[in-house]
């Protein structure tokens, strides 16, 4: 079935994840006073301490969250560029519920919050997805914009009418402690959520290999002249693929806000819905390796972190060891002869 | 009122002219912004050090021109996935300005010309808003009366149709990203010429606007030229609300964005309405 | 006349898919200045020795030689760099490019700045147009042009190269009769100027009159090579059908059951040209094969009935309902239904047989939307086991054999029990044995109660399973026989016009 | 396939066990608490660009030279707000460093937070308020003060009949993004320096959105001009080129905050308060090595100390501005420093 990798793309794979290590280790050299502190830091620093691995988890949780509603929008051929946006709608939807509804006891509270999220997100892209059907407006372009909006109009709920007036952070006021999700390793943001997000993506692998609709939006992707032909409901795959992926990120928003951050701050989850897509393509839209795409985008972002601190490594390596890291992870071949046009 | 309008439209318009040639050779470009970054890096750099702006616009489009080769190599030769490739593109433009700044200037921050002078101006315009609208009006040409541009137009189509008339499409793709690299890098100077400095992240998403605008200007250089005029407009009329209205300043800012969603929605309207009608 | 411009030697071709030899140690030759028609049965390998001499398929034994010379034809361009373009009858045009473009793509003229130089070109091309008779509108879009200006798209794109030997594949297809003569005078006219034309055609007469010689195919093989002013049709039909004359015919059954569906004065035209006029009924409990050549409205007849394309004129009525103006819908109707672009449409071939072949089931196995594995692990097994498909159930349908691929859609649509089955081009691309076995099932599927539709332009098929054969030619209704000792022969004349 | 999905559950299982018995080894070794061994200085954006973070990390380097065996390290945190406080928590958990420094109003809410989850790290806090938390110590400036000299020396060039000042009497301010002390103190101070000069000023406030996008900066002030402002005051970061760039197109007038930068743009910088970051880091950080730094009180900087001023002593200041408007500003100076004019920093 199409949720197999084969050999030879798994070979690719880890040459081109090979070739990105060794250049890693060369950035590393180049840019350290220290080469050996920093290279020990970036690579060991996610392990160094609780918090750090918490967080490290924490993340990748989160990114699990956008990595397989994206994956499921690309497997029915949806491009939802939206994803900023829809995190953000998400995460701030589950404050401002948490801060305004008395609930009866903390489950219901957050299990409702958290609802209102994905809901959220999940109609901000069904939006784009219901006008792709209705009028055939392009999705990839609909959705950004959409996001555009969406983000303005949240920093605007944020620091307008929802505004913790007695903070001098841009945000509102905290949600009450009672709805925090309960953190473990002490320190760390690591909490339930990881392990939910582990949950979905056993559900979405069901999902998309297990269901009659999965079927669908997998066959609607694949060859949607086939689908057609088998008579397969097509144009409402045009929209539940799309509410599913706002639906995921708005749980990655709601998670990270309900989980981690306990507010609403403006901007707060600038460069989530990003991390989606890339860590969707990465595990080229297979739930099952979501997990390891979240994990290594999270790894990196840990290491980085840990290496800025600790040693002479600075920010801007980071995002340097990650684009070499994305430019090779998803190459099919690493032949640098010219590939003859007619082979 | 004009000419700000339409100085403000060009950055978005040469980006989207050279995002225009990748889409159509059948290319996705999500490297604009990155690409726009090193050129409004490296059109400060090279005119710091030369003390001459047309070197330093040069210079701008030649680093968007490298940039967009790592990023074109990587995709068509190893067949990354386009997508994570443009990331990596706009990831690698913020890492590498970053290090070169703090190597060259020991700064990460704002690198400004100390001896600025004010770009040229003619009759009113920014000599830039004329390089805009010419090299919009060469895009036309391009991609309408060369061979060249009959090529990307065809590639963009069917590459096998290529094969069979004996044509690179690897040859052409590469060439129409390499001019998207250097078209960005003229984008991104623009900016910071104009503004005589380079701050980090001073594109501040016009690469991404860039490419809404190739997909709203229906893939046309002069419905591109509209559409970012349309855009930079919406942005006029933002910052004028903001010195009269008691709006919100995050509703204003968002206020592009909205009308320009809903012209999008109202274009494909009126386009399926029209296709029914057929 | 030089017989050694073209030499094509033993030449054969086995597709990987299907094991089928398509082309069987085949033997052309050309002469400079030379009209050569190749004859011969849909499937008798025609179309792909034509494609190997354009270079566009590689043949596993054989030698090219042009001018003496011994020449591989690798890809297209090296085939169109020694001379040699083919006209396809599938057009290879792109849609969102004028005319002047496509026509220029690959050998555009250009001034040194390498700006196109369109008025040289629109020169030549209206030099062309004026010098063949021919017009078309070289600044319109193609994806605005009708058919008949897309062929002659085409054919201009050929024309403006310094071609040697071009190959026409069916030209005078989308054309009605009086174009045909365009496109005679263009060939003559191409002739004078000293070139070689290799037609694939169907049409015998027409081969007889505008070439002059012909080289006829049967199973892959060159059975003959004639000088056309030595033969006459009637020769010429005898060795296309000749051979298989030992096929028994199929004992029609009493046709018992209702009326399913029903064409009514259906008419299918674009612009004046007309493409399809037919009346037919099909009842339960029988087969109905419409054959005929397939451009002559078999084609079409599919299109309609797939729903891709409405019908201009008539009704198409199912069980006493007619449809009106809405586009047939099969599904909606529970029928099965197999195209002949399996490829494309018949399958997704990114995905595996199970998913391919539950693709009518799916929401049986499903309970509260969870499909139940088991049980399509166990409904897939017995499929693959009763109609014999070679793989298992998670193997992508990419890496099956053509012959594999049929079955996986047949099992598909025939264990779906549909009371209509519309199956185009059953045997397209098969061995004997999945034949048989696509027959039988056919047949069992029929005296189960279903009606049949068979759209084929293999006659030897039609005379195996038919209760009632429809031949069309020129896409309209020549005769519908009862299959009662119906040979090939008495077919294939009226399948091309001869009988009268 | 269930079975890969379990490989890869078990994958991560065996990453959190491994992570779990690497952390519990680092827990002991810190414990040693009120002798300051090392320094971090958080910067809450990158240093470049914004004066106050120059000036910060510089006073630190300062203090830290001065006494041997001091480790500084500076990390650059970004502009999202979102990530300051893991960015600080990581740092805290790092039990590295004895200190934490950073600026802006928004760390002490932060820091606070961290506070809980490690009481031992201690925080000195720039332009920030906090009372009460025994770990940090806030040093905050009086903005109302501030904006207030800003605003008086706008109000007395848009009255003036300098070269670049209309009749209008349209002064304006670019903020970067409305945060809550641009909107409590700066421009009620801005607003009422200016109104102290002539009731009948209007202050035109506008926000670019974010601190980097000059050009949005720059046609913002260009529509700020035209609408008959002549001065802009610019608290945008790097976006203040943008403004500086408007203009000098316009040959209008820019007024800086914080630190003082006539150099940039003479002739269109044509005045600037100061605040003396640099030698409050300096100070205070030499305190904390002493071990005297008062942790859990807040303490406000005015004019009166010496903390804030206006910069009316730079060569391209007197050479712009007539004297008649510097000692109508030395007047309202010596108003603040004497109290004759009392300006209270908003608690809030």
């Amino acid at each position: 079935m199409d949720h197999k990798i084969n050999d030879s793309t798994l070979k690719a794979t880890l040459l081109a994840m090979g070739s990105a290590l060794i250049i890693t280790i060369i950035l590393l050299i180049f840019s350290s006073n220290n080469p050996l502190q920093s290279i020990v830091f970036f690579f060991t620093g996610p392990f160094s301490n609780t918090y750090n691995f918490g967080n490290m988890l924490n993340k990748a949780g989160l990114l699990i969250f956008a990595g397989l509603g994206m994956s499921i929008a690309f497997r029915s051929g949806m491009f939802n560029l939206g994803g900023e946006g829809q995190v953000y709608a998400g995460a701030t939807a589950a404050v401002l519920v948490s801060i305004n509804v008395n609930f009866p006891n903390r489950y219901i509270g957050i299990i409702s919050a958290v609802i209102i999220g994905i809901i959220s997100g999940a109609l901000i892209a069904g939006f784009s997805g219901w006008l792709k059907k209705q009028w055939n407006t392009d999705e990839l372009i609909s959705s950004f914009l959409l996001s555009g909006i969406i983000i303005h109009f949240t920093d605007y709920l944020i620091s307008g009418p929802f505004k913790d007036n007695s903070s001098f952070l841009n945000s509102t006021v905290k949600i009450p402690t009672i709805l925090f999700i309960k953190q473990f390793l002490d320190t760390s943001h690591f909490n339930i959520s990881f392990f939910i997000a582990v949950i979905f993506t056993f559900l979405a692998f069901i999902f998309l290999f297990k269901t009659s609709m999965g079927y669908e939006i997998r066959l609607s992707g694949l060859n949607r002249k086939f689908a057609e032909y088998g008579g397969l409901p097509i144009n409402r795959h045009l929209i539940i693929p799309m509410l599913i992926s706002g639906g995921m990120y708005g749980a990655m928003g709601s998670f990270a806000s309900m989980g981690s951050y306990h507010m609403g701050i403006k901007g707060f989850t600038q460069g989530f819905g990003w991390n989606g897509i890339a860590v969707a393509l990465i595990a080229g839209n297979n739930p099952a390796f979501v997990i390891p795409a979240a994990l290594i985008f999270a790894y990196l972002d840990a290491g980085t972190q840990v290496a800025m601190i600790h040693s002479d490594l600075s920010f801007e390596f980071g995002n340097l060891i990650k684009a070499v890291i994305f430019f090779l992870i998803t190459a099919k071949k690493l032949n640098l002869k010219k590939e003859y046009l007619y082979d | 009122m004009i000419s700000s309008v339409l100085f403000m439209s060009t950055p978005i318009l040469l980006a989207a002219i050279g995002g225009l040639l990748t889409e159509l050779a059948g290319v996705l470009n999500i490297a604009l912004e990155g690409l726009m970054l090193i050129g409004a890096f490296s059109a400060i750099l090279i005119t710091k050090f030369t003390g001459s702006m047309f070197l330093g616009t040069l210079g701008a489009s030649l680093a968007g021109m490298s940039l967009a080769y790592i990023f074109g190599f990587i995709t068509l030769r190893f067949k990354a996935n386009i997508f994570i490739t443009g990331l990596a593109a706009n990831l690698f433009a913020v890492g590498i300005t970053n290090y070169l700044s703090s190597i060259i200037f020991g700064t990460k921050g704002v690198i400004s010309l100390l001896n600025y002078s004010q770009l040229l101006h003619i009759a009113g315009n920014n000599i830039f808003t004329y390089i805009g609208l010419f090299i919009t009006g060469l895009s036309l040409w391009i991609i309408y009366k060369t061979v060249f541009g009959l090529r990307i137009r065809a590639s963009g189509f069917d590459i096998s149709i290529l094969k069979i008339k004996g044509i690179d499409s690897y040859n052409i793709q590469m060439k129409a990203i390499l001019i998207s690299g250097a078209l960005s890098g003229l984008g991104g100077a623009v900016l910071a010429l104009n503004i005589g400095a380079y701050v980090p992240n001073m594109i501040a998403g016009r690469g991404w606007i860039a490419l809404v605008v190739i997909y709203l200007g229906r893939k046309h250089p002069v419905g591109i030229l509209i559409a970012s005029i349309f855009f930079a407009a919406t942005e006029y009329i933002s910052n004028i609300a903001q010195g009269f209205f008691q709006i919100p300043s995050d509703i204003l800012l968002g206020f592009p964005y909205l009308i320009t969603f809903i012209a999008m929605v109202i274009y494909s309207i009126l386009n399926t309405r029209l296709n029914n009608g057929r | 006349m030089n017989k050694h411009l073209l030499t094509m030697h033993n030449i054969t071709k086995t597709f990987p898919g299907n094991g089928v030899k398509a082309v069987d140690c085949a033997e052309l030759q050309v002469g400079t200045g030379e009209i050569h028609s190749i004859i011969g049965e849909n499937g008798a390998g025609k179309s792909t020795l034509m494609h190997i001499l354009a270079g566009e398929i590689i043949p596993d034994t054989g030698n090219i030689i042009i001018s003496n010379r011994n020449i591989e034809l690798s890809t297209p361009s090296i085939a169109l760099k020694n001379g040699i373009a083919m006209l396809h009858q599938h057009l290879k045009l792109i849609p969102e490019l004028t005319v002047l473009e496509n026509i220029i793509l690959g050998v555009e003229p250009s001034t040194k700045a390498g700006t196109l130089n369109s008025k040289d070109a629109l020169n030549k091309i209206n030099k062309l147009c004026k010098e063949f008779d021919i017009f078309v509108d070289p600044k319109k879009l193609v994806k605005n042009l009708t058919s008949d200006k897309k062929q002659i798209t085409a054919l201009l794109s050929i024309l403006y190269h310094n071609i040697k030997i071009i190959i026409l594949d069916e030209p005078t297809t989308f054309f009605n009769e009086i174009k045909a003569d365009t496109v005679h005078k263009v060939i003559k006219k191409l002739q004078n100027m000293g070139k070689s034309i290799i037609i694939i055609t169907h049409k015998l007469k027409e081969a007889i009159e505008i070439s002059d010689s012909i080289t006829v195919m049967k199973s892959g093989r060159t059975i003959a090579n004639l000088n056309s002013s030595e033969t006459d049709i009637n020769h010429l039909s005898s060795l296309i059908l000749d051979g298989n004359s030992k096929i028994k015919s199929n004992k029609p059954d009493i046709q018992k059951g209702s009326v399913l569906l029903e064409f009514k004065n259906i008419t299918y035209s674009q612009g004046a040209v007309n493409y399809l006029d037919i009346n037919f009924h099909i009842k339960k409990y029988e087969t109905l094969v419409v054959t005929g050549i397939r451009e002559n409205g078999l084609e079409i007849l599919e299109q309609i009935l797939a729903g891709n394309i409405q019908k201009t004129t008539g009704d198409i009525i199912y069980k006493n309902t007619t449809t009106g103006n809405k586009i047939f819908s099969l599904r909606k109707i529970g029928a099965g239904y197999i195209p002949s672009d399996r490829i494309k449409k018949g399958t997704s071939i990114k995905s595996s047989i199970t998913d391919n072949i539950i693709l009518l089931k799916y929401k049986f196995f499903s309970k509260w939307g969870i499909m139940d594995s088991k049980k399509i692990n166990g409904f897939v097994s017995k499929l693959i086991d009763e109609f014999g498909i070679i793989g298992s159930g998670n193997q992508l349908i990419s890496t099956l054999s053509g012959g594999n691929i049929q079955r996986v859609m047949i099992a598909r649509e025939i264990d779906a029990n549909p009371e209509l089955f519309i199956f185009a081009e059953p045997s397209k691309g098969l061995d004997i044995l999945s034949k048989q076995m696509i027959y039988n099932k056919i047949n069992h599927l029929k005296k189960k109660g279903s009606g049949i539709l068979i759209i084929s332009s293999d006659i030897d098929e039609a005379i195996k399973i038919a209760d009632r054969v429809l031949i069309l030619h020129n896409g309209k209704e020549a005769a519908t026989l009862i299959n009662k000792n119906l040979n090939r022969v008495e077919i294939g004349k009226i399948m091309l016009g001869l009988n009268k | 396939m269930a079975v890969k999905s379990l490989y890869y559950s078990l994958i991560v299982m065996f990453l959190l066990t491994l992570g779990l018995v690497s952390c519990t080894k680092e827990k002991s070794d810190t414990e040693n608490t009120n002798d300051i061994y090392s320094i971090a200085v958080f910067v809450p954006g990158v240093i470049a660009g914004s004066p106050t973070y120059e000036m910060m990390a510089e006073g630190a380097q300062r203090a830290v030279n001065e006494v041997d065996g001091r480790e500084l390290k500076i990390i650059e945190g970004g502009y999202n707000q979102g990530e300051w406080l893991e960015k600080i928590t990581v740092l805290a958990s790092s039990n590295e460093y004895d200190l934490i420094v950073s600026t802006n109003p928004a760390m002490p809410a932060i820091c606070n937070e961290v506070s809980k989850l490690f009481p031992n790290q201690k925080f000195f806090l720039l332009d920030g308020f906090l009372e009460g938390n025994k770990s940090i110590y806030t040093f905050r400036y009086n903005q109302v003060e501030q904006s207030f000299l800003n605003g008086y020396f706008a109000g007395l060039i848009t009255s003036s009949k300098m070269d670049g000042a209309n009749t209008d009497l349209k002064i304006g301010l670019i903020a970067g993004q409305e945060y809550p002390d641009m909107v409590k103190a700066i421009l009620p101070g801005f607003t009422a320096g200016a109104e102290n000069v002539n009731s009948s000023i209007s202050v035109d406030f506008r926000i670019v959105g974010n601190w980097y996008d000059a050009e949005k900066a720059r046609s913002l002030s260009m529509s700020m001009f035209n609408s008959g402002v002549d001065i802009i005051l610019t608290i945008a970061g790097g976006a203040n080129q943008g403004v500086i760039t408007a203009a000098r197109e316009m040959g209008k007038y820019v007024l800086m905050y914080d630190v003082s930068a006539y150099d940039d743009a003479p002739g269109i910088i044509i005045g600037s308060t100061e605040i003396k970051q640099e030698r409050a880091a300096y100070e205070k950080i030499k305190l904390a090595i002493a071990g005297k730094m008062n942790f859990g009180t807040a303490e406000i900087a005015t004019v009166k100390d010496g903390w804030i001023s206006f910069d009316n002593k730079h060569p391209l200041y007197l050479k712009n501005i007539s004297a008649d408007i510097n000692s109508r500003m030395e007047e309202i100076i010596s108003e603040l420093v004497s109290g004759k004019i009392s300006l209270k920093m908003p608690v809030y």
